[in-house]
């Protein structure tokens, strides 16, 4: 597992945005202290608004870095990333980071990548780090399907690629290329396709988690994960990557986020 | 008292340049925040719950923001005293600031138990006693709703330490004066005011709460006059020192319970948003005293 | 229960095409807003507070704006029963909608005693008996904080009228279960959930209080969560309708409450930005359930 | 006691807005409406944000009409007023209005106005309304002298007139000229004003007071004046404007606003 730099709480310019899908945001903030120390699968914690309001910061996958910044890119879903979908170049932003283990990068591990809708956003990053043999997309229909060169894209309207589910794309042959493979989607996507992974491959699945956070970095307990033993581990802190056989997906699906 | 009120405050016999205390389970031990380099401004750190047993705390998810709060239920999540003493307490040794261990417990008896393990540990200044957490052992209703359980529970721990103690209270009621009183009786070295306020989502579309217990700790800035009324009608009441907890988001929030009768004054939720609060409020409070 | 709920309401025997009532305290005793013609989309009316003798109130200022809130210090200002049954009452014979009274007393007899004077008026459709004001006659504590006083005002109220009654709780202090079901054994046909919080501005360079009385009451949007929490829990534990009160700003939020268990849905401190806030709630409402 | 037309809630346009002094500006509401019932001495509850917070509106006295609608002077002195000095033409506001009542004016009244700072604000509308004697205004110093086409001015410091406060320009003569005299200022001023008037002169004055307040329409009871029968009266309702016999200055001093 990779060592993580300490996060610092830095205010960021932002200096690009692009509505790249209806309802889904990308942001290019300034900040050479993330772009110096962050690593794929980390994420950053953002505060929506100057106010006082929406009390908690917003959890953000850094989706790639520049050279002298990163980028995010987010669905607009509620209040917290309404407010975020309205920040425009000349802003300037605190956004905290990097935080949390992101994706466990053996040198010279080849990968697969295998994302649903929008959590394919951080591949991005990954897929600039590592050896990736293949990449695995679905989602909903093409409003949904990120821009990443993806190997095979599959919908479930037919409207990009063939109908069909994500689960559908992944052959032995895949899974055999891969010394990794990484996960990142809804969870019913997930545990899909952790099921449809026969059990030989799946030590070499990596799961990547959302929780609704508070802190962030590992004070709060907010944001626990159930774990397989039966306990929690804290998506911020010990995650939000784990390896796929640490999560209990009964339990964590029970959640409903 | 005069006023502006002081920001250097004397307490438990000690001098603190800042009044401000992180407040229990938004800190952790203070040890991940010692990383992170946000401990300048910070008067004294409050632990997270400790119990006797490990718990592992309620089910995700346990937090859930609204239009202008917090709402949690981590169920006091912990890995219980001995792990606590053994493996995180000397983690904490070198915090810049005194550390504080609040202790949960399921019946009157356990409090005095966890104390009493904690006392072989030299890191800590003292305790604060968590009687807001619902007395397993007898039904369910907070400790701190029962003034006779109040002296109770402050009269076990009295007997195990001889470290100063705060008994920290529940705003879901009761009567929070007779329960500070009831402490005091018990030997308390101070009163925190107060624990979270039960509240609750609904999802109207389906009927359900998104929070598995139901009902929750609710923080929000829009506290703040519930816990000044709070603060002043125990600081009135009691002779040991009240620390405030809740509703402070800036300077002028703390300045305001201080002017209230507060001696110490926590923040918690606004670390979610400001790791940094500690410096930050330190430097409005500078700005609008001139001190 | 169907989710989403329905808008229409059975409350007291008879069908309201909006849950909305308008507060105590809030409304006057609806004649004013029926000149400012913003009765629409209102349910219900909750008269001002009325006691057996006129009241003048509190000395101002009774308002303070807080940052996200408002703290009252009315005082329970009213020209007393008589006046109300002779003067006021009669102009408020044309509203549109039912009206309730609220009815303050000092003692627990006080509360029979301004009903049996108002019953020979037959304007309004029954009562919300206002057991949060303080018990001047044993103390000055709520009488609502102690059940055996909430059964013994119930009990007197049922004696003197036929009309149904909603008791009004505080939330500050005591059990509000325990109270509520002390209400339903003495009668009430519905429990209102609940009065104001007690909240206090301190100005932090004086010392002072602003509003004299120190302690006032305190709304604001951002109290919802604590309200739903409460009214889900009054509405498990008794079989009469509980209405609620407080933390309405939007639609939205009376849907949570009406999920949460509430059978009609109070809105008070929000008519002071919006005087058509009943008829903004129903278009809200409409539009996010479709009915 | 002119009566009062019903008031309404009307969505206004901002048409202008002007910093008249440090710190004061005036905005000009379009508002059809209110430009046809507004009387002097009648006052706005203005929603200073869209947002929830914060919770109640805010009272203006009508300063002055337009053909089609009205302006508003104020302080900038709060949360609230901070929101409505930056309000810019194009600007939709919800304003409330009329409301109150106003200065109570007979036909063929000759009129004495004295004025302290800011609360001078709301006599351009009397003035454009009735048939003035004399205007007398104090202030602390220039930047706090509303532009009024005064008969006196002092201030405090002297950068205005002469040096002085605005007792020192009540005499015998003006009080004697008017039939009516009305006072809008601070307090303090308008009680040293109210104890410089002769005893067989009061009854002619008319005192403009402010609260605060909750609805701005009576039902609240939030906005009590304390009156010399030991009672309370509605400042919104039932005033903004009394007679001066009307105020118990003692208690209404002790409220300190
Ligand atoms: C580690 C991590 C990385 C993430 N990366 C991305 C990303 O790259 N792109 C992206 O579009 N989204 C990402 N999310 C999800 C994103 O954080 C939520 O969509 C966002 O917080 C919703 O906020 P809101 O205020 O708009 O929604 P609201 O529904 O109004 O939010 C209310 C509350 O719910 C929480 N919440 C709601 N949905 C989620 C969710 N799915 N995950 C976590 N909290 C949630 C919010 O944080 C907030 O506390 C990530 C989440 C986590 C935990
Ligand atoms: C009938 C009436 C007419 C008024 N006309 C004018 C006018 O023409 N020009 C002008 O500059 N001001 C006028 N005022 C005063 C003006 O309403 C206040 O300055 C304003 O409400 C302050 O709001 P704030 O949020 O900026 O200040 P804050 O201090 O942040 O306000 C907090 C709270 O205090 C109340 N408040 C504070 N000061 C006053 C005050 N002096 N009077 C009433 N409430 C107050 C506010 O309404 C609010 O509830 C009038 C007041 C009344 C009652
Ligand atoms: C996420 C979270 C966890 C908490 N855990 C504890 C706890 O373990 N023990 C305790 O006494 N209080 C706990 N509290 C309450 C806080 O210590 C504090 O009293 C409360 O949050 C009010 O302060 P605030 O408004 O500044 O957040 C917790 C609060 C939050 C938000
Ligand atoms: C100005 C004001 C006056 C009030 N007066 C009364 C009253 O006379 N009797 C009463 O039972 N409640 C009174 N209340 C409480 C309200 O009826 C209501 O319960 C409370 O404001 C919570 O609702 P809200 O959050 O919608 O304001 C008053 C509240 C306010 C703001
Ligand atoms: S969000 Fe606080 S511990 Fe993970
Ligand atoms: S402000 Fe409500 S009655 Fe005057």
């Amino acid at each position: 597992m990779l060592s993580c730099a300490v996060p610092l709480d830095y205010d960021c310019l932002v200096t690009r945005r692009e509505e790249v899908l209806p309802g889904v945001v990308k942001i290019f903030f300034q900040c050479e202290g993330i772009a110096a120390t962050a690593l794929p699968g980390q994420f950053v914690q953002i505060e929506p608004s100057p106010g006082t309001f929406p009390v908690t910061r917003r959890p953000i996958t850094i989706n790639s870095l520049t050279d002298d910044g990163f980028e995010l890119l987010f669905d607009v879903i509620g209040r917290g990333t309404e407010l975020m979908a309205v920040m425009s170049p000349g802003d300037t932003v605190r956004v905290l980071g990097p935080l949390g283990h992101g994706w466990m990068t053996d040198p010279g591990s080849k990968w697969l990548l295998i994302g649903g809708g929008l959590g394919a956003a951080g591949f991005q990053f990954l897929k600039d780090s590592v050896d990736t043999a293949a990449i695995l997309i679905g989602a909903s229909c093409s409003d949904r399907v990120i821009p990443l060169d993806a190997s095979f894209v599959v919908t479930e309207d037919g409207s990009t690629g063939s109908r069909g589910l994500v689960t559908s794309l992944i052959s032995e042959e895949h899974l055999s290329n891969a010394d990794s493979i990484a996960v990142c989607g809804p969870v019913a996507m997930m545990e899909a396709v952790w099921k449809t992974i026969p059990e030989k491959h799946r030590h070499k699945v990596q799961i990547s988690t959302e929780s609704r956070m508070g802190c962030g970095w590992g004070v709060c307990d907010g944001c626990s994960i159930p774990i397989s033993d039966g306990g929690y581990k804290k998506c911020c802190k010990e995650g939000p990557v784990f390896p796929g056989t640490d999560i209990d997906w009964k339990r964590w699906k029970e959640a409903g986020l | 008292m005069s006023f502006p009120p002081n920001i250097k405050r004397k307490f438990w016999g000690k001098l603190f340049d800042s009044p401000i205390m992180l407040a229990s389970g938004t800190a952790g031990f203070g040890e991940e925040l010692l990383n992170l380099n946000c401990l300048a401004g910070v008067g004294a750190v409050v632990s997270k719950a400790v119990s006797l047993k490990p718990r592992a705390g309620n089910p995700p998810p346990r937090l859930l923001e609204t239009p202008y709060g917090l709402l949690n239920s981590i169920g006091l999540a912990n890995p219980g005293v001995h792990h606590v003493l053994n493996h995180i307490l000397p983690e904490t040794s070198n915090l810049p600031c005194p550390l504080l261990i609040n202790v949960a417990g399921e019946s009157v008896e356990e409090f005095a138990d966890v104390v009493s393990i904690l006392e072989s540990s030299n890191v800590h200044m003292g305790y604060e006693i968590n009687v807001s957490c619902p007395n397993v052992a007898d039904g369910g209703a907070a400790f701190g709703v029962d003034p006779e359980v109040v002296l109770r529970v402050a009269m076990g721990v009295s007997r195990v330490t001889a470290r100063p103690f705060s008994v920290k209270l529940t705003p879901n009621g009761g009567d929070m004066v007779l329960s500070a009183k009831a402490a005091v009786e018990g030997g308390a070295s101070a009163i925190t005011v107060c624990n979270t306020f039960l509240g609750m989502h609904m999802d109207w579309r389906t009927g359900k709460s998104i929070i598995k217990r139901k009902v929750a700790g609710y923080t929000s800035p829009a506290l703040l006059p519930l816990v000044v009324a709070k603060v002043w009608q125990v600081s009135n009441a009691v002779s040991v020192p009240v620390i405030s907890s809740g509703g402070v988001s800036h300077g002028e929030d703390v300045l305001q319970l201080l002017a209230a009768g507060a001696q110490m004054v926590q923040v918690g939720t606004r670390l979610m948003r400001r790791p940094f609060a500690g410096a930050e409020l330190m430097d409005e409070m500078k700005k609008l005293t001139g001190e």
